[in-house]
This record gives C-alpha cells, structure tokens and sequence, in this order.
C-alpha cells in the first residue's frame, strides 16, 4: 500500500483522536498539580526512597553492584531495627546507565511522579552535575553518593557563595583528599623522587584527578619533573601500549585514578611487562584493586582509599561499627566492603541521621526543607570514622593512604600497617567557598 | 623501546584483525552490517572467562587453554540462533530493516549477557599469568600476547586457506562478489548466509575470549572494540577481507605508536588517519 | 541532426562497435535491428553517454557531444529509455511524469509549494499521459500497471523531457506478443505527433518494420544494411544473418 | 492557499483540531508529563528531519546525533561564554547556523555513498566529533558535559525563573509554535517538487539521474535540511533537558533516532513524530520499571522490525483501512 494512501487512512483516525481529546479536556480544566506539603504528624506509611546505580555497564560490577548491595543491606537493617521514626524504608532501584537526558527524565519522574521523600545515588560526575539541580527546581531532596568531581558544589570562581543547591547533598568528599593526600604521603614517604608520570582515563574524572594531583605536587616537591601523561579512554582493554610508553619514560611514581575494571586491567598487564620492577604506581582509588586482583598484586604500591574507606580502619577493636559493617558485609556477599560500600552508608545514614535531628526540633514528620537544613553541618558517625556534612552541603572527609603488603591472613595484600597515613579533613579539604584548584596554588 | 611498541601494536591489531574479520565476512556475503557484533565478542569474553573459572587454576594447563574454545563455540552457536531467527527474515528486506534488527539484537543481548553472569566482574588471568614472560632486547615481554598473535595468524591464515581454496570458500566469495549472478548460478544463498554468520560471530567470540585473560569481563566490554572495528572496516574496505588485516595492523600500530609519542591525541589520531584515507579513497584501501 | 561518424568501442578482445556511422534527421523513426551480442545497446549507450567511445565522433546538432556528461546531453536533449524498466515505484503514475516535467523546468528547487500548486505542470501531466493512453491510471503506483503500460510510462517519461532525440532501447522486450504492437501504437503515435526524432533498437523486425522510417541492420558491432524496412525485407545478407532464412 | 480553501480539506481540519488539542496540554497533564511530552515535542522536531533523509531520500545515517550535539551544545557553549547574549533569538539561529554548517561539511562526504556505506560512513563522522567533544574537555566540559541556563526569551528575561516553571510556562507554547511551523515547513517540502525529486531519488536513483536530477546534490540537501532540522530539536532540546554530554553525539544515541522514527513509521510524514513521543514514554518506563530495559526496548524494536515494518502510524492506518473495507463503504478517501 503506498506510502500516500497509509497517510490519507492515518487522518481520519487522528481526526477522531483529536476530537475525544477536545472533549475530555474542555477549555480550563485539569491545572498542574502542586507538591504536597508534609504534615507535622508522622505518617505510617514507609518513606519511600529512589535509589540509582549502575545496574548496567562497566561500572557496575566495581561501583554498582557494591553500592545497591549496601543501600539495601543499610535498608533491612534500619527496618529491622524500627525504621527512621517508626515508618519502614522502601527503596526504589533505578539503573543510572541510559545516558544523561535518561537520567534527568528519570530522576523528575521519581519526584513528582513516584513521589520519593528522597533519591539517594549516582556514581557517575556527569549524572551528578545533570541531577543535583534538580532538587530546587523540583523541590525533592537529592543526596550524591559517590560522585567525584569537585565541581558539583564549586562555583565559577572562589570565592563562591555556598550552598549552590538548597536541596541537593553529597555525602563524601570530592577526587580532591584522594589526589592532595597522595601528593603528601609521596612528600613524605619518597622525598628523593626526582620524577612522576600519569596514566588517567581520558574524561572529566581522570583529567580533575591529575590536574590536582599534578598542582599539588608541584607545590609540595618542585623538584619533581612530570615526564609523561597518558590519557587511554574509559573502558580501554589494552594498556600494553601505554605500559610501553610509561616504562620508556621511566618515572619514579606513576600516578593513576584508573578504576574498576580499567584498574585491574592495567595491573594485570603491568604486572606481566615487569612494570612493577622499575616503577612504582600511585593508585587515588586503589582500595578494591587488591581483593580483586588477589594474591599477585604487587607489593609496594601505594594506595588511596578514597577517604578512610578501608576494611581494616579504623581498626575493629576500636571501631565496633566498621567491625560490624565487614562481617555483616562479608557474611551476605562473600567480599569485604570496598569504598562504594561504605559511600552508600553514608548516604542512606545521612539521611536517617537528619531526618531524627529535624524532627526533634519541629516535633513530628520534617518538610524537606527542614531535613535539608537538618542534613546542614550534620556530624554523624560511619564505618570510617565521623562524617560532616558542610555549609556547601559536600561531605569532609579524613584520607587514608598506605602501601601494599602481603600478609599470610590475607588472600591478597593489605595496607602495611605500619606505613598507613590518615590526612585529617581539615589538611585535605579546601575551606569553604574556595575552588580546590585555587586552594592548592594558593600553599605556600 | 621501539621493539615492544611493534610487538603492542602489533598484539592489538590481532584482536582488532579477528573482530574486523568477522564483521567483514558477514558483510560481504550478506550484505549486514551487525551492530551486534560487539556483544557476540562479550559474550565470548564471558563464557571464556566462565569457564576457566569454572575449571579452577588447578586444571592441566591444555585444559585450560581449551576453554578459551568456548567463547568461540558459544558465540558461534548465538549467531546461529540470531541468523535462524532474526536475520533469516530480513533478506529481502530493506538496508534500514537488517540495521535496526541488529541494533536491537545489540540491545538485547546486553541485557541476556547481565541475566545469565549477573553484574559482577569475572577474572580468569590463569592462561596470562601461566605463560610467563620472555625477556626481548632487554624489555620484559608477557608470552600470552605473542600467543594471542600466533592465534590469530593460524585463524588468518585457515580463513585464506578456506576461501581460496575450499568450495565453500569460492561459493562464499562468489556470493560476496555478486549475490544476483550467484543465486543465478543456483547456489544455496540462505545456507551460505547462515555459515557466514555463524563464522562471523564465532570469530568476535574467540577475540572476546583472547582478551579474558588480560582483562576482566564486564558488562558493555564489547561496546569500544565495536568501534575500532568499525574505523578498521571502514579503512580497510567494507566486506573486504585483506582490508581487514590491514585496517587492523594499521590501526594497531597507529594506536601503540600514537600513545608512545603524541598521548594527547589517540583516538582523534585513529579517527583522523581514517578520515583522510576516505577522503583520498573513498571505498576504503580495498573496497570495491 | 544526430551524426555519427566511425564510432569504435571495444571490450578487451570483443569489437562491441565497429566503425558505425549514420545520420538521423529531423522527426525521423530508425530502428536498429540486430541478433543479441550485434552492439545495438552500446551504441545507444555511447549516444546517451553512459558509455566513452574509443574513436569516432557523435554530432548533436552540430554540436560534438562524444565526450559530454549524460546529464549535459539530457540538458541538450537526448532522452532514452532502458531495456529493464527504470520507473519511479513508490509515486503515482502521475507524478512519475511530473517529476520529468519539474526537473526539465528547473523547478525541483522549489521546496514549499506543493506539486499539486503547478496546475500548468499538472495539466502538461495529464496530456502527455493522455497521449500514451495511460491517463485513466494516473493514481495508481507503477506496481498496478501492466508490463506493456509500465514499457509505456518509461518511454512517457523520457518524452516528458520534451528530448529532440529519442533513443528507445527495445521498448517492447518483456512485454506479451499480442500488446507488443498496442504498446508500439501508443508509443509511436505520440512520438509522430510531436515530430521526435527517435531511434528504436529491436531485435524483431517485424514490431518495428511498420513504424520506421528507416531500418539499419547491425550484426557483430557492424552495420549490414541501411533502408527502407521493405528493402532490408528483400535483402539476402540480412536475411541470412539476421533472420536466419537461407534462400 | 487561502484559509478557507484549506478548511475544505479535512486533512487541514485534522491539523487544526489537534493543534488547539495541543494548546491544552498544559491543563491536561501533571507536571512531570508535560515536561515529558516537550522531550517528546523535541523529538518530534527531530524525527521529521530524520525522515525527511530516511523515509523521502532513502538514506539510512546512524550518525544524525551529531547534528543534534551540536543544536545543543551551540546552546551550552554560548551560555558559558557569551552569557550577555543568552537569548533564544540568537540561540536558535547560532544552532541553526552551526548544525547546518556540520550537516553540509559531514554530507558532503556521506552522500558519494549510498546504503550501508553512508550508514557507517555517518556513524564514523558523529563519532569523530564525539571523540573531539570528549577531547577537548577543558571547552566542552568533556563527558561532564555543560549545564544549560534558561534564556531570555523575546526580551523577557527569565533570571531566578525555576526551569520547571519556565517549561510548563510560556516555552511550552514556543515549543508548540515551533513545532507547529517546522511540521507545516516540513509538510510543504515533501510534497513540493523538491520533495518530488528526493522521492524519485530514492525510488531509483539511474532514473532519476537521467530525467536530468543531480543525485548527489540533492541528497546533499536532503542531507543539510534534516541536518538542520535535527540541530533545531537539539537546541531546544537542551532547555527541557538542562544538561549536553559528548553522549549525545555518540552512535547509540544515532540509533535512538533512526529508533523513533521506525517506532512511528518512516514511510509517513506523521510517524517520526508519533514515534518520537512514544520512544520517550517507553524508555523511561521501561528504565523505571525493570533494570533490564534494555531487553525491553530492544525486543520491542526486533518485534517491530519483524511485525509492524510501517510503524504505528502505518499499522493505525492499515486497521483503518481494514475497518473500512469491513464496513464494506467506499468512502470518498480525502
């Protein structure tokens, strides 16, 4: 049938179509709906919680998966122990992959249309950057997880006037501890490093991560030459060219923000071209990479922890709460806890934590604003230590960096525990309304 | 230096060869241009990975090696399925038909890959780590990529072998050359499309396999090998088989050497030589 | 005003034309006739410029057009048809014709106006598709027309050009014996009534003897004979070769 | 063609009635989907380019999303580094400008190939400029990408204005006109004699190469004004959106496009845009519902490819078809 007719048919269809729709509307009816506003009772029913990560794609298995696993272990537990005020947690899991615009729909449909007292998630900077102004153009509370870039809660230029989102959160500290408390541990652990190299992947998070790094450096060993970068694209599964490169360069220290399974693929194949014999690397997220890598990782290397999100620290005798979170942990997924893990507490206890804290000042069920200004300089214990959430409403956190060592307790090396450093939040974090970038040229 | 950058560049563009090949060998005989091709390479990578995981580290090491077989078997048998399934009914239908279907087929199959092995990473290094290295001009070098390589010469070499000399082969290339004379000639199209296909894919599954060892299996590792065949098809010629090694090795090198001395720029590189070639040679090096 | 002089075009090994020369004057019907392999469609290849002669000249009007692009010499005027129908599926009949007509007034650049708005192109439309019978058709796609009406509107199309030469490459092939001869009647009625010169390359005398002027035999890339289609009737060679008739 | 004439035709009244049914959309949906049905409005703006290259030329790119990358980004950019002349008479003629710019430059290129070369050719292109958005990271914000502010439209400016507000305000109705004036721009193109020549074109091209078309140049064309088209919906686009990733110009997002256009039917000037706004409620739903949405939408689209080949319209239109013959009534077809 030709392509003419088909449409000839099509209208007469859209003709009745049109007119139904005429006659259901009518001129004024219907009007948009407006955003409920709490009662000072506290509700019976659960609170409902949006929670997205990469269910999909490559940063599922390292990021993803961990963090959905604790959102949900942290639910269970907090309902079985009487839910946040008595009302029970729901948790609505959404897959973060499907590009930026998906996640944007996404994210308005669970504030206006599921109606979630809260999300909670992203692990990826760009969905952040896309999400978080979300919260005040909708009204929802919005709590980042595990994003990076420093730029989300950053202005243009410092000093910028904080927060930048009344309701949007990010409950850890920006790639900014992991690269600064690198560039201390190797001032004082190899002062005598006369070179460095970088292999970061080629997108934001690499370029933020090396540029800080890189700052930094200059400022605290001026002497210390950059004589190569590499910039492989995410997903790269091929690191032999690169390998080559780095080793034709030899530096002393190569820094890397490499993650997931680029991390490991790196390693691996370093490992089995001698990298390690010449070239000592630097790894600002390399927590998970041990465990994953078992036995044959290499000694030696020196590992950030994203923070303080580490199995072993605080360590369990003086910390019963991260000695509880790893066996927990442990006891359901057969893995020790790795840094997303812990960034996910974080989050959903951020919430639990603010929410009581409001309501014992308005004395019933908080409005979003009111857990918003509660989540405000909230203090809270975590696995890893205390969290404070600032004025520009980003987490602060301590960084852990130590060196990798194998021990026969262990499957896989651990941090040596008598070269473990923990850089205190105040050393690592630029103060309040200042850029990172301008806070770390401005050392003396 | 300049020894281990040939050896990376010419290791990559092994992999690059057997994915491009395959796609090559389904788009000059059926005319398809699978979208899919990338997640038959996942699906390799998994079942690979699967299975020696499934074997453990303590198996005899040929064992071990065998099972980097089965991602070719269990792609190969996934393009059967597709071919019989999907891509059967597509024949006579329009160019925009065969390509949405295996866009949608690309769709899917990522999803199949998630149901079947979950979100989790698998690591199956043993064949890497049990190999061992050599030691080449003084650089420390890992057996397994010259492996990968010899692997991929053999299978070059049975795929000329086949074509040039096989009956299958001459039918195949009959068909690719002009499917009107040789339907004339009475051969059996939609058997020879369904073999195709099914070599095709079989071969994105053995690269997917080869690659396991070095690296994790993830969900989405066949999306940027995807592309790179894509730029190595449209270098070397689409449904050309020789444009394939070339279009590889060409790639590869570009790649290992780009890296070692502009870092800067190594994807716009590729992509840069590739336009460049076009313009000069609008049908690729060997396109017809 | 069509002049060939020495056209030479081989393949390889294979002498597809010849040495050929002829002339085709003003509203003059000359078929070509010739077994299959005798070069008749390259010649009308090498007219139309889909193909470069090795040597020889063509004169269009005086003019040289050997070496022109095919889309000069349909700007000039040499309009052909093909042996496999060359239609436009998926538009009405109608259209297949308008088309022509837009594209040989220069208005396909026009992009707002519907097609319907050119009422003079339309009414053009109609008249040449009533000419060729095919008017009562005019709605429906080429897929509901008749081998022979299909054969019909291809030659409509390229008359549609308003061409000054028409080169019809065996405008009657596929189509069943007994509509041989309507198509023919249609074809060649419109053709008289505008004076088109045309040439007509058949490999059966008879469809063509009734409506040519003149007939030029070819065989192996040669002309055998040139004339009045009752003298090629009579003449023993053609006979011999062509119509395979030993006397 | 005077007003009244038009009425004549029910075609026309079709048009007219949907259009005032669209004015009320607004009053009929909640907040949420009416930001989903301007996705899908944007969409539609870029469906019609798409078939204006697909359904009418016969051309298959898989690399369209470079057009609409650079409709966005033209946007973006000019937010953060000309933000005093942030305003939507300038933004949607810098967009217009830019994609045309690309789409000629890219289709120069693509149109010396037909059928899967041109795909893969036009995917090859959109990933070059998906690799330099990526590259050029300290411009373009990388895979990060850029936020997108809220213009100042006619004069009026729209500082402090929530996005929200603004889009169920006054630019859902700049949106509808818009749309309203590239739908009727587009309808007269396909069935001009420039539509006529595409159509030929891709009918058969020796053909129409012989009635005296340069084949080239017009699917150079078709190539710049789809182009366009898809520059625009990016463009506007990026204001219901508020943020551009370099994704936009990857090939999946491609795919996405030739998806919709499909969904809705190629073959119909009306289907991209049906597609268009069904393709935005599917995703999200299926994304919200089941963390395989992929294997949902991708086993709707092989279910499509193998039952529905001419879309919904062309299905709706065939039940019609089918109804009437029932009734057994031979209308007078309008």
């Amino acid at each position: 049938m030709s392509n003419e007719i088909l449409r000839r048919k099509f209208f007469k269809y859209m003709a009745a179509a049109a007119l139904s729709a005429l006659i259901m509307v009518g001129p004024f009816g219907g009007g948009t709906k407006a955003i409920a506003q709490a009662k000072r009772t506290i509700p019976t029913t659960p609170i409902r919680i949006g929670e997205v990560t990469f269910l999909t794609g490559a940063a599922a298995a390292p990021f993803g998966i961990p963090g959905d696993n604790t959102f949900k272990m942290c639910a269970e537990v907090i309902n079985k122990e009487g839910g946040i005020l008595g009302r029970k947690i729901e948790l609505l899991s959404k897959d973060e992959a499907g590009g930026v615009d998906a996640q944007v729909k996404l994210c308005r449909k669970l504030i206006l249309d599921d109606k979630v007292d809260a999300v909670l998630g992203y692990i990826s900077s760009a969905s952040c950057l896309a999400v978080l102004p979300i919260a005040d153009e909708l009204g929802g509370l919005i709590v980042a997880y595990d994003c990076g870039t420093q730029e989300l809660m950053e202005g243009q230029k410092s000093p910028f006037e904080v927060p930048k989102f009344k309701l949007g959160f990010r409950s850890k500290a920006h790639l900014g501890i992991d690269n600064v408390g690198l560039a201390l541990f190797i001032k004082k652990y190899y002062p005598k490093i006369k070179s460095i190299a970088g292999i970061n992947q080629d997108y934001a998070w690499g370029r933020d991560s090396w540029l800080i790094f890189e700052t930094a450096m200059k400022k605290l060993m001026p002497q210390v030459k950059v004589v190569k970068t590499l910039w492989p694209p995410l997903g790269n599964t091929d690191y032999t060219a690169h390998i080559s490169a780095l080793m034709g360069a030899e530096p002393d220290i190569v820094h890397s923000s490499l993650w997931g399974g680029d991390a490991v693929t790196f390693t691996k194949q370093a490992m089995g071209m001698g990298f390690f014999k010449k070239i000592r690397m630097a790894y600002s997220r390399g927590e998970p990479y041990p465990q994953e890598v078992g036995k044959e990782f290499p000694e030696g290397q020196i590992i950030c922890c994203a923070g303080t999100h580490y199995f072993l620290y605080p360590p369990h005798d003086k910390s019963p709460l991260n000695k509880w979170f790893v066996e927990e942990y442990h006891k359901r997924y057969g893995k020790y806890p790795t840094y997303p893990c812990y960034h996910a507490y974080q989050a959903i206890y951020a919430y639990k934590y603010a929410v009581e804290k409001a309501a014992k000042l308005v004395g019933g069920w908080p409005s979003i604003e009111e857990i918003a200004d509660a989540m405000t300089g909230l203090t809270f214990p975590t696995p890893s230590g205390t969290l404070t959430i600032r004025e520009d409403h980003n987490g602060i956190e301590d960084v852990l960096v130590g060196i990798t060592k194998l021990t026969p307790k262990y499957p896989f090396p651990i941090l040596d525990p008598k070269r473990l450093e923990v850089f205190p939040a105040s050393q690592v974090n630029a103060p309040v309304g200042i850029r990172t970038v301008d806070w770390v040229n401005s050392w003396k | 230096m300049w020894v281990v950058y040939t050896l990376n560049g010419l290791y990559f563009g092994a992999l690059l060869f057997l994915i491009s090949l395959g796609l090559n060998i389904i788009l000059g005989v059926m005319g398809i241009l699978n979208l899919a091709h990338g997640s038959l390479y996942a699906i390799g990578a998994f079942m690979a990975a699967w299975t020696i995981i499934a074997v453990g580290m303590k198996a005899p090491a040929f064992l071990i090696y065998l099972c980097l077989l089965s991602g070719f078997v269990l792609a190969g048998i996934v393009g059967w399925l597709m071919e019989k399934s999907l891509i059967r009914a597509m024949y006579n239908r329009t160019l925009e038909y065969q390509l949405l279907l295996t866009f949608g087929a690309l769709l899917l199959l990522e999803d199949v890959i998630k149901m079947i092995w979950g979100g989790q990473a698998y690591y199956a290094s043993a064949p890497f780590d049990l190999l061992g290295k050599i030691n080449i001009l003084g650089n420390v070098y890992p057996n397994y990529f010259l492996f990968v390589m010899a692997i991929a010469i053999v299978a070059g070499l049975l795929i000329w072998i086949f074509m040039a000399k096989t009956r299958l082969g001459i039918m195949l290339r009959a068909v690719s050359l002009d499917r009107e004379m040789a339907t004339g000639l009475g051969l059996n199209i939609g058997g020879l499309s369904t073999f195709a296909f099914v070599l095709g894919s079989a071969l994105a599954g053995l690269a997917g396999a080869l690659v396991i060892p070095t690296t994790p299996a993830l969900l989405g590792i066949g999306m940027e090998p995807l592309i790179l065949a894509f730029i190595v098809v449209v270098v070397g010629g689409l449904g050309s088989l020789k444009g394939a090694l070339v279009g590889a090795l060409l790639v590869g090198l570009t790649r290992s050497f780009g890296i070692a001395i502009f870092p800067e720029i190594e994807l716009p590189l590729l992509f840069l030589i590739a336009g460049i070639i076009l313009v000069a040679k609008p049908q690729g090096l060997f396109g017809r | 005003m069509l002049v060939i002089e020495h056209l030479n075009k081989n393949f390889g090994y294979l002498q597809a034309v010849n040495d050929v020369s002829f002339e085709i004057k003003g509203g003059e019907i000359v078929s070509i006739i010739g077994t299959n392999g005798a070069g008749k469609t390259t010649l009308v290849n090498l007219i139309s410029g889909y193909l470069k002669p090795d040597s020889g000249s063509i004169l269009f009007f005086g003019q040289d057009i050997t070496h022109a692009s095919p889309y000069k010499r349909i700007r000039l005027g040499v309009g052909r048809s093909f042996q496999i129908i060359q239609l436009f599926g998926n538009a009405t009949i109608l259209d297949n014709v308008r088309t022509a007509l837009f594209s040989r007034y220069g208005m396909i650049r026009r992009g707002l106006l519907p097609a319907d708005r050119y009422s003079s192109v339309t009414q053009e439309a109609t008249a040449i598709l009533d000419s060729f019978n095919l008017l009562d058709k005019k709605d429906l796609t080429p897929k509901g027309l008749s081998e022979g009406d299909m054969k019909v509107l291809d030659v409509a199309i390229a008359f549609a050009l308003k061409s000054k030469l028409l080169l019809l490459d065996e405008p009657t092939s596929g189509v069943a014996t007994y509509d041989k001869f309507k198509v023919m009647d249609s074809i060649v009625a419109a053709i008289r009534k505008e004076g088109i010169s045309t040439l007509i390359i058949e490999h059966d005398m008879d469809i063509v003897s009734g409506y040519s002027d003149r007939v030029i035999v070819m065989h192996e890339g040669q002309i055998l004979a040139a004339g009045k289609p009752d003298e090629i009737m009579e003449n023993k060679e053609v006979k011999a070769t062509v119509f395979g008739i030993l006397s | 063609m005077h007003v009244k004439e038009m009425l004549k035709k029910p075609r026309w009244v079709v048009y007219l009635l949907i259009f005032i049914a669209l004015l009320f959309i607004p009053r009929l949906l909640s907040l949420h989907n009416l930001m989903l049905f301007e996705y899908g409005l944007t969409f539609a703006i870029v469906g019609l380019g798409f078939n204006l290259l697909l359904g009418y030329t016969g051309l298959l790119s898989f690399g369209h999303g470079a057009y609409f990358a650079v409709g966005a980004y033209a946007v973006a950019m000019i937010g953060r580094y000309f933000p005093s002349s942030y305003a939507m008479e300038i933004l949607l003629p810098a967009a217009l400008f830019f994609s045309l710019l690309l789409s000629i430059l890219f289709g120069f290129l693509c149109v010396r190939h037909t059928k899967i070369f041109f795909s893969i050719l036009a995917l090859a292109l959109s990933m070059l400029l998906y690799a330099l958005i990526f590259k050029l990271y300290y411009l373009t914000g990388g895979s990060d990408g850029l936020r997108v502010p809220i213009p100042s439209l006619f004069g009026i400016s729209n500082a402090g204005v929530r996005r929200p507000a603004f889009l169920s305000g006054t630019y859902y109705y700049f949106l509808l006109f818009i749309f309203a004036l590239s739908f009727l721009l587009m309808k007269g193109i396909v069935s001009s004699p420039f539509g006529k020549a595409l159509q030929a074109i891709r009918d058969n091209e020796v053909r129409a190469e012989l009635i005296g078309i340069r084949v080239r140049r017009y699917r150079l064309y078709a190539f710049s004004i789809s182009g366009l088209y898809v520059g625009l919906g990016g463009a506007l686009w990026s204001f219901v959106n508020g943020h551009v990733t370099a994704d936009l110009s990857h090939w999946l997002f491609s795919g996405e496009i030739v998806y919709m256009t499909l969904l809705g039917g190629f073959g119909i000037l009306e289907g991209p845009v049906i597609g268009a706004i069904i393709f935005t409620y599917l995703k999200l739903y299926a994304m919200s519902n089941t963390e395989y949405w992929m294997f949902v939408i991708g086993a709707t689209l092989i279910a499509l490819v193998l039952l529905l080949p001419n879309g919904v319209a062309g299905a709706v239109a065939n039940l019609w078809a089918k109804i009437k013959k029932g009734k057994a009534a031979g209308g007078t077809s309008c």
